[in-house]
């Protein structure tokens, strides 16, 4: 079995899994099968970023997402009740209908794109793929991340500040008497 | 070696997944989780673009793209909690006053 | 030498202006003198300034006074030359008698001022009309004396019918200027002026018979209305609703006869056009006939006059219209005298009876006012045309003339000589009914003969009447001559020269008169009974006459209330539903579209989600489609 | 000096509202007191003014380069009778504005800045420039008629508002259109009306131009159909609002027409001739039929005006020294007597508070003077000659035909209509028995209100009587706009005088 | 080795200075606990440094632009510039950070405790946005987006005394988060299609390859513009703004609305007319269609409104679509002097409705308008001014911007939309009026004038501006001129 034979076996599983997550997030009625589909599906997207030498970020995405970022959502769902499951009645009018016309807009237009356009996702100039240049080690990614991107990287410490903040400003509530 | 169109036909169909549920549910956490399938979606775009162009650009982006969807958790949930807290409901179509 | 002659129309334009801010301090006798003394003066000018006409010797001057519309070709001129001088004497000498005789008979009105400020307006307006040295000038004189016209109408704005009258006046007119100004952008457009100096050198060289033939009606057209010919006469009978004096000054002597006046001045057209000339002849022709037929029935006294007027004003035409200028205008003279003579002997009895104008209720006043019987008997027959009086030598010459162009206007001739019987006979019955016979009047009238200041007027204008005609006699042609220098150029009917015919024809214009007022007398001079018999035994025709054919009745179905009909149409249907509802209607369209729009704003978040990722799509789907 | 004769009401409006609002009583003859200052300076400009010299006091400060556009004045003999007619009517307008009691600051406010933008307007030469102004005065109006009105004046005061901008707004993208046309031929951007009048421009592109300044300016008028705001406007509009717009507003419309679309767009204008002189003559009936029976004195004036604009539209396009020279002088005559009207108009509502014709009767016997003034306007308004409105209709009407002979005769049957609709509103009005008892109580005319009406019917026998004191300043201007015309098209101007071109232009 | 990175403080002075205003603030909250007024005065303080900062930018970026050295105002290995079109559009959400922030004082002083971290959210948004209009790349530009919005979400929210407050903050948060994904996606098929997510680098990449299928590519550029188009509510991506705008605390909505339209126009004039201008036939019909729309579905729904803050946020809509026919003319100095102008408005017009709704930010209906010139003439006075300005009354400021938007429209052969354009605004002036004629000609009882805080300085420089720059445009004009993208 050469090395590209395993890379598409793992895309085929990890693709699959990440997909039936997906469709269990939109699908399951209880807001805890969506978690949990939504875990299966990043799960399986971090095995596709090893897979593509993305190393640090798998970490991350492992650490960050289905550490922190799933644990938040599981304690709000808990908050808010596990027994509160959606009707499978939409009470909105038309609104599936719609959602299924713009499904089927996008997937044809998609279709048509693909077969009749010539799509290419990336410019063909790079077909030569130079496995050293992308593979994404913690000291790789490191590099351009506190050079080029360092401004970037400060202003994540923004967004983390406003985090915070918002939480802290949302939360003290306190109901007016009356 | 899988082509890199596999890897982004994948990310479009959980993006559109995503956008799709977005429309379909009306669990306001629901909704949110589907924001961050789409999320996901773009990431692995953007890790898949980026090795096929010998580019580490790309990897460093979803960096920030991780971050960012952190942040919108922190505030979106506290606004959830907050409205869970007044109205004991998560759906969104109950909020709906605000219209015309 | 004749630079003066703006005096003329300065002076009553100054006594107007003058009682017209001033007149109420005036006390009521002076302001009626002081407006007599300005139009008398103008006499005295316009008489100096004929004098070198008079003398034979006079050459026809243009006189410019100041731009006022160079563009056009119309300024201030005045033209002096023999036939605005005889214009202007008849204005202006009718014109001081009737101001005089109106200082007696306005007597206690409370706005007795104002009354003369019009008059003198009225006089100041009708010099410019005859003075005047281009048509916009004319036309400034000939609107003005229509304003005038309106406001002496209805001088007693209480009456509705006399406001109604004044109105109508005016409307009436303004048909016939429509008419008359389009002759005047034709004729601008023609000659490229309005100036009579320019037009009538020229308009030889610039005139086709079609384009002269299009001016002559269109100033027919004018001529109808402010000469109350058919078929737009139907506002003077209404206008006797003013005061007598102003009927007598504007609605008979002078005014009116400003449309044959236009056409006279413009003889150096119609000479260019036999057709227009033969239609102003059978206008005139028509009208007097069918004015003289109403005139038989009326019982008002004015309106008798009023119908007569018209009738008589129908002969002038009939001699302009043959190209017998001159006879037009001496009848137009002649006229003058004895139609003012009779109006304001029928403002005596008028004045006497309290304002009676019923004929069945007089009779018998002859013994109560006999100076204004003998006057008024003078004038009636010079209007019958017995001779040596005033009316008969006028109105000879013109059924002379008519007979002497021959053809179509052999018929023009009987219908004049039919007409000349009915006049006698109907004034005939006027004078006796009024004057002659047992009383008939209502218990508290009392009768009595005018002061001095209303008879003495009355038998200057009798004078008049009665030696008015010798200007123009077969053995003397003095107007003739006199008139020669404006219409030079011009070819002029002349009568029959043969003793032989015109002896005939005189003959024949007798004895049409004498019949005339004999059958008068005899019919009317027996007890009311009787005569009222007499009357009935010509219905239905009687009956239509005295109704002067429904005429007014008829315009007020086909014309006033289609015409309101139309307008109201226009206004709440068209223009507030139609027209107002097409705009309103566009905003209503864009208020509804909002409407329409505002449930897309549903207030559900997923909804808006739907939109926007559909819009999101079409965007892609855009760009790629077209990239 | 043009430049302080805009700035002078802007500054008189300042210092009124400068006084504080508790001082009622002192802002209205402040207001009449200053807003006579552009009047003298008005006056003192028509005195000096040299009738062959063109565009004269010309101001052209550049505004903001890059755009090319400029603060760039200029009076001819077009747009001078006009500011001074402006300046004439509206202390007067303000002056017959005692009875409004209700923010009596604002009102005078607003009108000096109306007078402001109405001289701006008149003056400016370049086409940014006269946009602003145009535009900008409709506010101060918007709220004359919408705060001071009668019942419906909200309506009214946004139809106005709506329609009128919505001409304008067409005008605006001509305005870019020409500008940037301008541009690409020359190089350097301006918008000043000596430079866009010698644009190249093609056919379509002109006719486009062309009809979208017809659509501001035919609205503004207005023509028929583009009317029906201005018998709202003027009913709800307070006296002076009335005044204003009838004897100001309207007129930008026709001199627009003859400032901007003759100048502009010589071929087009020749060729819109036909249309032009349809929605005239169309204006001129209908306008008339529709007046005859208003049931309210104040809308059977409105369409009066409607009627009355006609007559100046068809002079401006019969394209002939007399139709163009009766259209400006039209401008002002009309000015005069509708004002003059609409004045009396409010005269009476104040005393009786009703403008519906039904409920008069008989006043000439109660206010003698009012009638009498009524009288006279009326007349003037009819078009009798030795009064102002005979000389322009006259002009127009004689100096039309050659031009558009079918045209012209139907337009002179407005004569005889104004003449049906002002007298039997007269008669209705004024005579008879006041049988009505508040008929019979009224007071006759003030001093003041006489002080008001005299100047306006000094002016119209003067003009009547002697129009040489403004033919002499219009002439030369209307010539060179003529001029032009034959200059830059093969249109040939009918010369009367000669037979063989009677029926040639434009009557087909 | 790492290397590190060269620092370029000038690029970055204004925001840092307001991100170390931001911390200052919430340190000095929970050490001291000032008087609302020292914080007023130490916000005051901070504006003033960023703006200050901003003009000295000005005067590098002036100095770098006139030697023609365009790469020394490029910054952060490409992540920031300081071009001219940056700073001006940084000096204007500061300017307008410091009006949104006096006219919703009153709202802030009412939150009490919560006051301070409601002050360091507004400068930490503008910080965001600030870094958002200078990115010259796109992960940077959609970190400051997002840092500008989720700070937005929070203040949307922070009336939490009112239902609306909350429903508007929900609303404004998920279709916020779901826009900015699809933004980000969009970002992320560019980076397929070229290789770069610099601005600079994709139009290199542009211009130096022949791209023979570039799907990929436009399907970001439409995916970025529906993501850039939700925020600066550009229809059919407007939905959310009625909705928030009536629910969110009346003070503080003039500055929300003003920074993301500002920040937004901003980053889709340089995405556009920098990085895709070869590609410009194929987006100008799509964003003059954008425009339409929003003109259009703008102007019409606004006339129906029962609500001034809607019917202001409908405005804003059409605002969107006429700003677009600037960015459809492709020339920048349109687009920055017509954002500057309408931001300022914005801000001033939301300070009158404010005031009309009180602190605690209540119903804003148009009711509530009713015979305001009576009760309160200066106000009313002021929000006429206003509002013709928005709706492009010649003399006022917003004539100008339009004027100028249309001119560039219509020069680049967009004449159909310039007709739409003018044609929208007459429908504009029709809801614009509205407002007006209830304000001043229905009749009133007499209520008391209303109390005004320090909303009368934003309206007097809200006013000031619309006419001043109405009449003598030409100094913003020039400034804008001047403020060219690299």
């Amino acid at each position: 079995m050469g090395k590209r034979m395993v890379e598409t076996v793992i895309f085929v599983i990890a693709a699959l899994a990440a997909l039936a997550g997906a469709v269990t997030v939109v699908l399951a009625r209880n807001p805890i099968y969506s978690a949990v589909g939504l875990l299966g599906t990043l799960f399986s997207v971090a095995i596709l970023y090893v897979v593509q030498l993305a190393h640090l970020v798998a970490a991350v995405q492992v650490i960050v997402y289905a550490g922190a970022v799933m644990t938040l959502f599981l304690f709000v769902i808990m908050l808010i009740g596990v027994d509160k499951e959606e009707k499978r009645v939409e009470p909105l009018p038309r609104q599936r209908l719609w959602v299924g016309i713009l499904a089927g807009a996008v997937i044809l237009f998609a279709a048509g794109v693909a077969l009749f356009g010539e799509f290419v996702w990336v410019p063909a100039a790079a077909t030569a793929i130079d496995q050293e240049a992308t593979n994404g080690t913690i000291q790789a990614v490191a590099e351009p991340l506190f050079t080029d991107w360092v401004l970037a990287f400060e202003a994540t410490a923004l967004l983390l500040t406003i985090g915070a903040a918002g939480a802290v400003v949302l939360a003290q509530f306190k109901r007016k008497r009356a | 070696m899988v082509p890199v169109g596999w890897y982004m036909a994948l990310a479009a169909a959980l993006f559109l997944i995503g956008a799709l549920g977005m429309l379909l549910r009306r669990n306001a956490l629901v909704m949110f989780m589907c924001i961050e399938l789409m999320l996901n979606a773009v990431n692995l775009t953007l890790i898949s673009a980026g090795r096929a162009m010998n580019d580490l650009n790309g990897q460093v982006a979803v960096f920030f793209i991780l971050v960012v969807a952190a942040a919108e958790v922190v505030v979106g949930l506290a606004i959830i909690v907050a409205i869970f807290r007044r109205r004991a409901t998560a759906s969104v179509d109950e909020l709906s006053e605000l219209r015309g | 030498m004749a630079d003066f002659v703006w005096l003329v129309i300065a002076l009553p334009l100054a006594g107007a202006v003058f009682l017209h801010f001033f007149g109420k301090y005036v006390k009521e006798p002076l302001s009626g003198w002081m407006a007599s003394a300005a139009i008398g003066g103008a006499f005295v000018l316009a008489a100096i300034a004929a004098v070198p006409f008079i003398q034979g010797g006079g050459e026809p001057v243009t006189i410019s006074l100041w731009e006022w519309m160079p563009a056009i070709g119309a300024n201030f001129e005045l033209l002096w030359d023999p036939l605005a001088a005889l214009m202007a004497l008849i204005v202006t000498g009718v014109g001081t008698l009737i101001h005089v005789f109106a200082i007696g008979y306005m007597h206690g009105d409370e706005r007795f001022h104002r009354f003369f400020t019009n008059l003198n307006l009225f006089a100041a307006s009708m010099l410019t009309l005859v003075l005047a040295g281009n048509y916009a000038m004319l036309f400034l004189g000939w609107e003005l004396v229509g304003l005038c016209s309106y406001l002496l109408i209805g001088f007693w704005y209480t009456r509705t019918t006399a406001s109604a009258a004044a109105k109508k006046a005016f409307i009436v007119n303004r048909i016939g200027d429509f008419g008359f100004m389009i002759g005047l952008m034709l004729v601008f457009t023609v000659f490229g002026t309005l100036s009579f100096a320019g037009i009538f050198e020229r308009a030889g060289q610039e005139l086709t018979s079609g384009m002269a033939t299009a001016i002559g009606l269109l100033f027919l057209v004018g001529a109808t209305g402010k000469s109350a010919q058919i078929p737009l006469y139907v506002w003077l009978p209404d206008a006797m609703e003013g005061p007598t004096p102003v009927s007598a000054l504007i609605h008979a002597a002078t005014m009116v006869t400003a449309g044959v006046y236009v056409i006279a001045r413009s003889a150096p057209i119609y000479e260019f056009t036999p057709v227009a000339s033969t239609v102003v002849a059978s206008v005139g022709a028509l009208t007097a006939i069918w004015a003289a037929s109403i005139a038989l029935a009326q019982r008002d006294i004015k309106k008798v006059l009023a119908y007569s007027t018209i009738s008589q004003l129908g002969f002038m035409f009939l001699a302009i219209g043959a190209r017998a200028y001159v006879a037009g205008v001496f009848h137009l003279m002649t006229h003058a005298f004895f139609k003012a003579l009779l109006f304001l002997g029928a403002g005596s009895v008028i004045h006497a009876m309290s304002d009676e104008q019923d004929m069945h209720r007089m009779g018998g006043l002859m013994r109560k006012m006999p100076l204004t019987a003998t006057t008024m008997a003078i004038g009636a027959l010079a209007l019958a045309g017995i001779p040596p009086l005033a009316g008969f030598w006028s109105k000879d010459e013109i059924l002379a003339a008519d007979f002497a162009r021959g053809g179509w206007f052999y018929v023009l001739w009987i219908i004049g000589l039919v007409t000349a019987l009915l006049t006698a006979f109907y004034i005939a019955r006027l004078w006796v009914l009024v004057f002659y016979g047992e009383p008939r009047w209502q218990e508290d009238a009392h009768p009595h003969e005018s002061p001095r200041v209303m008879t003495l007027p009355l038998i200057a204008l009798a004078f008049l009447s009665v030696v008015g005609g010798l200007v123009n006699t077969p053995f003397r042609l003095g107007l003739e001559h006199f008139l020669e220098p404006s219409f030079e150029g011009v070819h002029i009917q002349e009568a029959p020269t043969d003793w032989l015919t015109l002896g005939i024809l005189a003959a024949l214009s007798i004895l049409a008169a004498v019949v005339g007022v004999g059958a008068g007398v005899l019919a009317y001079r027996r007890p009311p009974e009787r005569w009222r018999r007499f009357e009935e035994s010509f219905e239905p025709l009687w009956g239509t006459w005295e109704l002067a054919y429904g005429v007014d009745d008829l315009y007020g179905r086909t014309l006033v209330l289609p015409g309101r009909r139309l307008a109201e149409a226009a206004a709440f249907s068209v223009d507030a539903k139609g027209v107002d509802g097409a705009v309103n209607g566009v905003g209503r369209l864009v208020r509804g579209a909002g409407d329409w729009a505002r449930p897309l704003q549903t207030g559900f978040v997923r909804n808006y989600g739907v939109l926007f990722l559909a819009g999101a799509l079409v965007v892609v789907v855009w760009l790629v489609a077209s990239g | 000096m043009l430049t302080a004769l805009i700035l002078l009401p802007v500054a008189a409006a300042i210092v009124v509202a400068l006084i504080p609002g508790r001082r009622r009583e002192i802002h209205l003859p402040l207001g009449i007191a200053l807003s006579v200052m552009p009047l003298a300076l008005a006056g003192y400009l028509f005195w000096v003014f040299e009738p062959a010299a063109g565009f004269q006091y010309v101001v052209d400060v550049p505004w903001y380069e890059p755009w090319g556009i400029a603060w760039n004045l200029g009076v001819d003999g077009i747009s001078l009778p006009m500011v001074v007619l402006t300046t004439l009517l509206v202390p007067i307008a303000l002056a017959a504005s005692t009875t409004i009691t209700n923010r009596t600051k604002e009102f005078v406010m607003y009108t000096l800045l109306l007078e402001a933008g109405m001289i701006g307007a008149f003056l400016a030469l370049d086409l940014f420039l006269f946009f602003v102004f145009f535009e900008a005065m409709l506010i101060p109006m918007y709220f004359i008629i919408g705060i001071w009105g009668t019942e419906r004046r909200i309506y009214a005061a946004v139809k106005f508002f709506i329609y009128t901008a919505f001409g304008s707004a067409l005008m605006l993208a001509a305005i870019i259109g020409l500008a940037l046309t301008y541009a690409s031929q020359e190089g350097s951007a301006s918008f000043a009306l000596s430079d866009l009048a010698g644009l190249d421009l093609s056919v379509g592109t002109e006719r486009m131009f062309f009809a979208a300044f017809a659509i501001a300016f035919a609205i503004k008028v207005p023509l028929f159909p583009f009317h029906t705001w201005l018998p709202d406007a003027h009913v709800e509009a307070p006296t002076a609002g009335s005044v204003l717009l009838a004897a100001v507003l309207l007129k930008l419309g026709t001199y627009g027409l003859l400032r901007f679309n003759l100048s502009l767009f010589p071929d087009a204008s020749v060729d819109a001739i036909p249309i032009m002189a349809i929605l005239a003559v169309v204006g001129i009936i209908y306008g008339a039929v529709v007046a005859i029976v208003q049931p309210d004195l104040k809308k059977l004036v409105a369409y009066s005006s409607v009627s009355h604009l006609g007559f100046i539209v068809l002079g401006t396009f019969a394209l002939t020294s007399g139709g163009l020279q009766g259209a400006v002088i039209q401008n002002v005559n009309h000015g005069l007597t509708t004002g003059a009207l609409f004045l009396l108009v409010g005269m009476i509502y104040d005393r009786r508070h009703t403008k519906k014709i039904a409920d008069f009767g008989g006043l000439q016997k109660t206010v003698p003077l009012l009638a009498g003034f009524f009288l006279f306007m009326t007349f003037a308004s009819i078009g009798l000659p030795g009064l102002n409105g005979f000389v322009g209709e006259f002009l127009v009407l004689i100096g039309s035909y050659p031009a558009l002979p079918s045209f012209t005769v139907i337009a002179a049957l407005g004569v005889v209509l104004a003449a049906i609709y002002l007298l039997w509103a007269y008669e209705r009005v004024f005579t008879g028995v006041p049988d009505k008892e508040e008929n019979s109580v009224l007071s006759d005319l003030s001093g003041r209100e006489i002080a008001l009406l005299v100047p306006i019917a000094v002016l119209i026998v003067v003009i009547g009587l002697y129009p040489k004191l403004l033919l002499d300043k219009i002439t030369p201007s209307t010539e060179a706009v003529l001029d032009r015309i034959v200059e830059q098209t093969d249109y040939t101007m009918p010369e009367p005088g000669r037979i063989g071109d009677v029926f040639v232009a434009g009557d087909e | 080795m790492i290397t590190p990175p060269e620092i370029s403080w000038v690029a970055i002075a204004p925001d840092l200075a307001l991100a170390i205003g931001a911390a200052l603030v919430l340190l000095v909250d929970v050490q001291w606990k000032p008087a609302p007024r020292v914080l007023g005065w130490l916000v005051g303080a901070i504006l003033a440094v960023g703006a200050g900062l901003t003009i000295l930018q000005w005067e590098q970026g002036a100095d770098a632009l006139a030697s023609g050295d365009t790469e020394s105002l490029v910054a952060f290995s490409g992540l920031i510039t300081m071009d001219g079109f940056a700073i001006f559009s940084r000096f204007v959400l500061i300017a307008a950070t410091g009006l949104g922030l006096a006219a919703g004082w009153r709202f802030v002083v009412s939150l009490g405790r919560r006051g301070a971290e409601a002050t360091a959210l507004v400068l930490l948004a503008t910080t965001g946005f600030s870094l958002m209009v200078a990115a010259n790349n796109l992960v940077m530009l959609f970190l400051g987006l997002e840092v500008g919005s989720i700070a937005l979400y929070v203040l949307a929210g922070l009336a939490r005394e009112r239902r609306e407050s909350e429903e508007a903050a929900i609303k404004y948060f998920l279709l916020g988060s779901f826009a900015s994904a699809v933004f980000i996606y969009g970002v992320a098929l560019i980076y397929a299609g070229t290789g770069s997510f610099e601005i600079l680098g994709i139009r290199q990449h542009l211009n130096d390859f022949v791209i023979s299928s570039p799907a990929v590519i436009y399907i970001g550029i439409g995916l970025v513009v529906a993501g850039l188009g939700f925020k600066v509510s550009a229809a059919p991506f407007h939905t959310w703004a009625p909705d928030v705008y009536q629910g969110a605390p009346a003070g503080l909505v003039g500055y929300m609305a003003a920074v993301a339209k500002v920040a937004g126009f901003a980053a889709i004039a340089r995405i556009l007319l920098t990085a895709f201008s070869d590609l410009a036939d194929t987006w100008l019909p799509v964003v003059a269609g954008i425009s339409v729309l929003s003109m259009v579905l703008g102007s019409v729904l606004a006339l129906v409104q029962g609500d001034v803050r809607r019917l202001l946020a409908y405005s804003g809509v059409a605002h969107a679509g006429f700003i677009m026919t600037g960015v459809v003319g492709g020339a920048t100095d349109g687009v920055l002097f017509y954002l500057a102008i309408y931001a300022i408005q914005l801000v001033g017009a939301f300070a009158v409705v404010a005031v009309v709704s009180g602190p605690d930010g209540a119903g804003s209906s148009l009711e509530e308008y009713r015979g305001l010139g009576r009760r309160s003439p200066l106000l009313a006075g002021a929000f006429t001014i206003l509002l013709l300005g928005m709706g492009g009354l010649p003399i006022t400021s917003g004539f100008v911007a339009k004027f100028g938007v249309f001119t560039d429209a219509w020069a680049q052969g967009y004449q159909w939309l310039v007709i739409v354009a003018v044609i929208a605004s007459v429908v504009a002036f029709a809801f614009y009026i509205r407002v007006i004629v209830v304000m001043y000609m229905d009749d009133a009882g007499d209520e008391q004038p209303l109390r005004v805080g320090p909303e009368r300085w934003v309206l007097a420089l809200a006013v000031g501006a619309t006419i001043l720059w109405g009449i003598f445009p030409s100094s913003l004009l020039d400034l804008a001129a001047d403020a060219l993208p690299i």
